[in-house]
């Protein structure tokens, strides 16, 4: 199965033809239709972890039945019979205030994480350390006006930006790519296969 | 052995050759047509008639599309103010019209949609007639005699794509050869990764502190290679831990690759002779919204203070939130992701990162299998190919010769 | 324990409170000063760009973002259109975001009243710019557009058949055009690289945001003659056109931002070395 | 008229307050963050189930069996196998859906092998080397940097000798690399930041106005 599909999949991307590119579109929709199915399941668990912590009172059980009343508020709003919808009241008005507020500020959150992150590790231990060190502050100086130093920091900036960056990239991509593609081999002829459940 | 790669250069070069002449003929056919230099009787209005002089299919595509190409006296092309293009079935059909031109382009790219049932919609294979209407706005317009039939239609290969094609096979043949010499059981070296190195004591700690261990699998779907990779290396660690009797715990992202996780984990428990201590409980999931993940895994963080962290798989922006928190426990952090852009992250904030294809790598490490070993020889040799390409490619452009640029070129 | 070794074992939470309390600050304050923000080459090219063009000559802009990076995206948006419409060059405006088209006409809509505000003249619709509008599939659209813009787009997002607005006539595809500036939040800066400006060679240059940018470095100097990269990118820009507004209102913030983490550092580095020293004394 | 704007007022306010919650965790953990937490798990879950369902299920598979399109039907079995999962004889069955959607990992192959290995070459080619000027000069330094920056990848090879000497300048490439990504970001997530805090000015500003 996995060794069919693998190489369906291989093979019609080197064919522009429509009856090609509908077949791909077809399976395509298998894997959305398989991942809805399989939400189910994630729900399943989600229910089954949370319930187990308040039947046994484990400790902050009271935090699991929030996640318990979060979770039935979306799905009885939005699949309210009749009214339900995407474009439900409380259905939508949970996802502008409640979802996107503390997932736009857990985001934001990476500002102060970066910063003790280049705290903690921008030190001049060793060579390597050294040199992300010197790219890292090169980079942010930039944004500080320093009256004669700003331009010769600009460019060096733009160098690093340019040069060295971009042998980095390139080198890691190039390996990533080759690294992707053997192991996708394996898996079309089954040699990787602890997906399965054994090895 | 020695001679196989330079073999498999000279063909690859050979193939490329041959397959940018194929590319080269085919556009040399669209010019070759006759110039049509018959003077038009100078009228005072209505200005020359446009002479249609070919109608292409578009290679490497689907059909549905043509290009007309007409002729116009140049001189003329003041006089008046645009083109408009007419398509119809048959020679002495209805013509609808296509579109317009501007007065000084002589060709039309005819895009048609290729739905059956969209309004726009253009049959492959069929007869289709077109003329080309030079337009006046204010004054008398002149049309083109009706020309055709052309046909668009639909290819079987892709020719731009030659060069990808020739790199899978090449790269596939080293593949298979040397697993089957792995099979063999012929002895191949790797070296040292420091982050796997690392694995077995980052478990122990784990063991000895009486503290869990926290598998986090990524945002990927079960599709994605880094996923399918990670996979691999839970199912090592799992009974690795197992063994030790340590706590394992791996949230999950999406549902898919839940299920999986926990046929991995449970069978690798099997594996180790604990079956009874495995539970669904372990690999759980958490929830599909990117950041209210981060929030759940930050939370098992602080509250159930793992000794070690492993971050394999498909990372975003959640890389260095995730980083950071675990570091701020004092856990021990394993992390390896294919995002170029999310590796910086790992490298300063985790103890050892697995960089891009030392993820991929991880799994044949770990379990020291000679077959996965022998796939990363075959990824050597594909780096060192792109290598010489590279140099080669690089010298023999400095010295002139450009048009090995076309030859490695894919043209979409 | 000294002051040496408090460097460098500080709590992070200091450094929290720190960036917390100076960035939330520069940004309440913001406007009671101003950054002289520094003009970097990848930028000052697409302004000299603009600079250099004649009046009459046209440019396309695309805007291939939606609501969700507009904040990024759109300080950079109008001040590209205003130096345009300052120097009359025409702009040829286009969406390849699903949710673009709403927020084009509304930036186009507020830029040409504020400049018909600023230049005192009139800024037209069909004259001085156009919105062509959207279609599905980029890099299909790219191409098209290499070809004939009337491929994908026989008629404005107005219904208007485009050789009937007058910016349009005569205008086939990116050849008649001085060039094309892309603002982009995503895959389709990739795609004007690799469909527009390999294929059709057309001066091209992007807006990004800010994490997109280092990837697109690179190709400065090749596929690119010009990169804006967030709002530091915006904030040039603003400031070349002397049009300074909501990217330079964020500089402060960004300036402490990145003013504190640099000192961080140093602080770290210090300490470290200096003990590092010690330990050698006493060893 | 004032109604709508109270109910704003409380969702917005609703929306601050759990904005500040999550902004809590960076002190430490605590019932704030716990709330918000827990809150944000269910809520996306719950959001996404009715998202998939209602964009992804409804229009592949629901409408196009109903007009006629009988063969979606064969996606909807193979996603029901998966839940065989519950049974512990018929779990095998869940194996067939999750093989198929692994298989469809096989467009990797081309995809990845264009994307990293021909479009990366051509890219590097495209480059012109030389020592004419100095933008040549580093493109040759590019392609240096390149390629031993992929010696630093061989699995197979020692880091010893010439070899190692050229895997360790590699390293050195990919970690000024890693250093100016990590600068540059730095950018970005404080623009993230910004956004957040004015956020909460404008609700207080919300605030002010209603009451005075």
């Amino acid at each position: 199965m996995v060794f069919t599909v693998s190489l369906f999949m291989v093979i019609q991307y080197f064919v522009p033809l429509d009856s090609w590119a509908w077949m791909y579109q077809y399976l395509i929709d298998w894997t959305i239709i398989i991942g809805v199915f399989a939400l189910l399941l994630g729900i399943w668990s989600l229910l089954r972890v949370n319930w187990g912590k308040i039947s046994r009172r484990s400790e902050n059980w009271g935090y699991a039945v929030i996640t318990l009343v979060g979770l039935f508020v979306m799905l009885i709003f939005g699949f309210f019979p009749g009214g339900g919808n995407l474009n439900n009241y409380v259905y939508e008005h949970f996802f502008f205030y409640i979802l996107v507020p503390i997932q736009a500020t857990m985001f934001s959150l990476l500002a102060f994480f970066i910063a003790s992150a280049a705290f903690r590790a921008f030190r001049a231990r060793s060579v390597l350390a050294t040199l992300l060190l010197i790219a890292g502050l090169v980079i942010m100086i930039r944004f500080v006006p320093m009256g004669p130093l700003s331009e010769p920091i600009s460019d060096l900036a733009s160098w690093i930006l340019k040069v060295p960056n971009l042998a980095a990239k390139r080198a890691i991509i190039i390996g990533i790519g080759l690294g992707a593609v053997a192991t996708a081999l394996k898996i079309m002829l089954g040699i990787e296969r602890a997906y399965l459940g054994r090895d | 052995m020695k001679y196989i790669l330079p073999g498999f250069l000279v063909a690859l070069l050979l193939l490329m050759a041959l397959s940018v002449t194929a590319i080269a003929q085919e556009q040399d056919e669209t010019v070759g047509e006759d110039v049509d230099t018959l003077m038009q009787p100078i009228e005072q209005e209505p200005p020359p008639k446009p002479v249609i002089t070919a109608g292409e299919d578009r290679p490497n595509d689907n059909g549905h599309k043509l290009t007309i190409y007409w002729d116009y006296p140049q001189e003329a092309t003041g006089k008046i103010d645009y083109f408009e293009v007419y398509r119809a079935e048959s020679p002495d059909g209805e013509f609808k019209l296509r579109g317009t031109s501007p007065s000084n382009y002589f060709e039309y790219f005819d895009i048609g949609d290729s739905d059956e049932n969209a309004e726009d919609y253009l049959e492959n294979d069929k007869d289709l007639y077109y003329k080309v209407v030079a337009v006046v706005e204010d004054g008398p317009s002149s049309e083109s005699d009706v020309a055709g039939p052309y046909h668009a239609v639909g290819q079987w290969f892709h020719t731009g794509k030659v060069p990808v094609m020739i790199a899978v096979i090449i790269f596939a043949m080293f593949t298979i050869y040397f697993i089957q010499s792995a099979r063999k059981g012929k002895d191949l070296f790797v070296r040292p990764l420091a982050g796997i190195e690392a694995v077995d004591e980052a478990i122990g700690r784990a063991t000895e502190m009486g503290k869990p261990i926290l598998y986090v699998l990524g945002i990927g779907t079960a599709a994605d290679i880094a996923t399918i990779a990670s996979f691999t290396i839970l199912g090592r660690v799992a009974k690795k831990v197992a063994e030790y009797q340590t706590d394992l715990i791996v949230p999950c992202y999406d549902a898919i690759v839940m299920s999986v996780a926990q046929d991995v984990v449970k069978s690798a428990y099997l594996e180790a002779g604990r079956p009874d201590q495995y539970s669904d409980d372990q690999v759980f999931f958490v929830t599909n919204a990117q950041f209210a993940y981060v929030a759940g895994v930050n939370g098992i963080m602080v509250r159930d203070l793992p000794a070690t962290n492993f971050y394999l798989g498909y990372f975003a922006a959640e890389s260095l939130i995730l980083a950071e928190t675990g570091n701020s426990i004092g856990a021990i952090q394993i992390a390896g992701t294919d995002q170029v852009t999310q590796i910086p992250f790992f490298v300063v904030a985790c103890d050892y990162t697995l960089i891009g294809e030392e993820l991929y790598a991880a799994s044949a490490y770990l379990g020291r299998d000679p077959l996965l070993l022998g796939s990363l020889k075959a990824e050597d040799w594909g780096k060192a190919i792109f290598m010489v390409l590279l140099a080669f490619g690089v010298l023999a452009v400095a010295f002139g010769w450009e048009g090995f640029r076309e030859i490695v070129r894919v043209n979409l | 324990m000294n002051i040496f070794d408090r460097m460098v074992a500080l709590d992070r939470r200091w450094v929290f409170l720190f960036l917390f309390v100076v960035v939330a600050l520069a940004y309440f304050f913001r406007s009671q000063f101003s950054v002289g923000v520094v003009t970097t080459g990848e930028v000052e090219s697409i302004y000299n760009f603009i600079e250099n063009a004649q009046p009459g000559e046209k440019i396309l802009v695309s805007f291939d973002y939606d609501p969700s990076s507009l904040a990024e995206l759109h300080p950079m948006s109008r001040a590209i259109m205003l130096h345009c419409f300052r120097k009359g060059v025409k702009v040829v405006t286009v969406t390849l975001s699903q949710y673009g088209a709403g927020m084009v006409e509304e930036i186009t809509r507020e830029v040409s009243a504020e400049a018909s505000e600023l230049y005192g003249r009139e800024i037209v619709y069909g004259e001085d710019y156009c919105f062509i509008g959207y279609r599905p599939y980029p890099a299909f659209v790219i191409l098209g557009m290499g070809e004939n813009f009337r491929v994908f787009f026989p008629r404005d997002y107005y219904d208007t058949p485009l050789d009937e607005i007058p910016i349009m006539h005569r205008v086939r595809n990116y050849d008649d055009l001085k060039g094309v500036i892309a603002i982009t939040s995503g895959t389709t800066s990739d795609m004007w690289i690799i469909y527009g400006n390999a294929r059709y060679n057309m001066p091209l240059s992007l807006g990004v945001t800010g994490v997109m940018a280092t990837d697109y470095y690179p190709y400065l100097g090749n596929a690119l003659f010009g990169l804006i990269g967030g709002w530091k990118g915006a904030a040039e820009y603003e400031k070349l056109v002397k049009q300074e507004a909501d990217a330079n209102e964020g500089m402060p913030a960004q300036v402490v931002a990145h003013l504190t983490i640099v000192l961080f550092i140093v602080i770290g580095n210090l300490g470290y070395l200096m003990t590092e020293r010690k330990k050698k004394i006493t060893v | 008229m004032e109604d709508s704007m109270t109910v704003e007022l409380l969702w917005t306010t609703l929306a601050a307050l759990l904005t500040v919650a999550t902004f809590s965790f960076l002190y430490k953990d605590n019932p704030f963050y716990k709330f918000a937490e827990h809150l944000v798990v269910g809520v996306g879950a719950g959001y996404f189930a009715v998202l998939l369902v209602m964009n992804s299920l409804k229009p592949t598979l629901i409408d196009r069996v109903i007009i006629g399109q009988w063969w979606y039907l064969i996606p909807g079995i193979l996603g029901a196998m998966m839940w065989f999962r519950f049974s512990k004889k018929l779990a095998w069955l869940s194996r067939f859906p999750i093989a198929f959607y692994i298989g469809t990992s096989g467009v990797a192959i081309p995809l990845y092998m264009y994307n990293s290995v021909n479009r990366q070459l051509s890219a590097t080619l495209d480059l012109t080397p030389g020592f004419g000027s100095l933008t040549e000069f580093w493109n040759i330094i590019i392609v240096i940097g390149v390629l031993t920056g992929l010696m630093y990848f061989f699995f197979s090879k020692e880091h010893k000798g010439a070899f190692g000497g050229a895997a360790k300048f590699g390293i050195w490439i990919l970690m000024l690399g890693f250093g100016s990504s990590f600068g540059y970001t730095v950018m970005a997530r404080v623009s993230l930041f910004v956004q957040r805090i004015a956020f909460l000015e404008e609700w207080y500003f919300m605030v002010k106005n209603y009451f005075v």
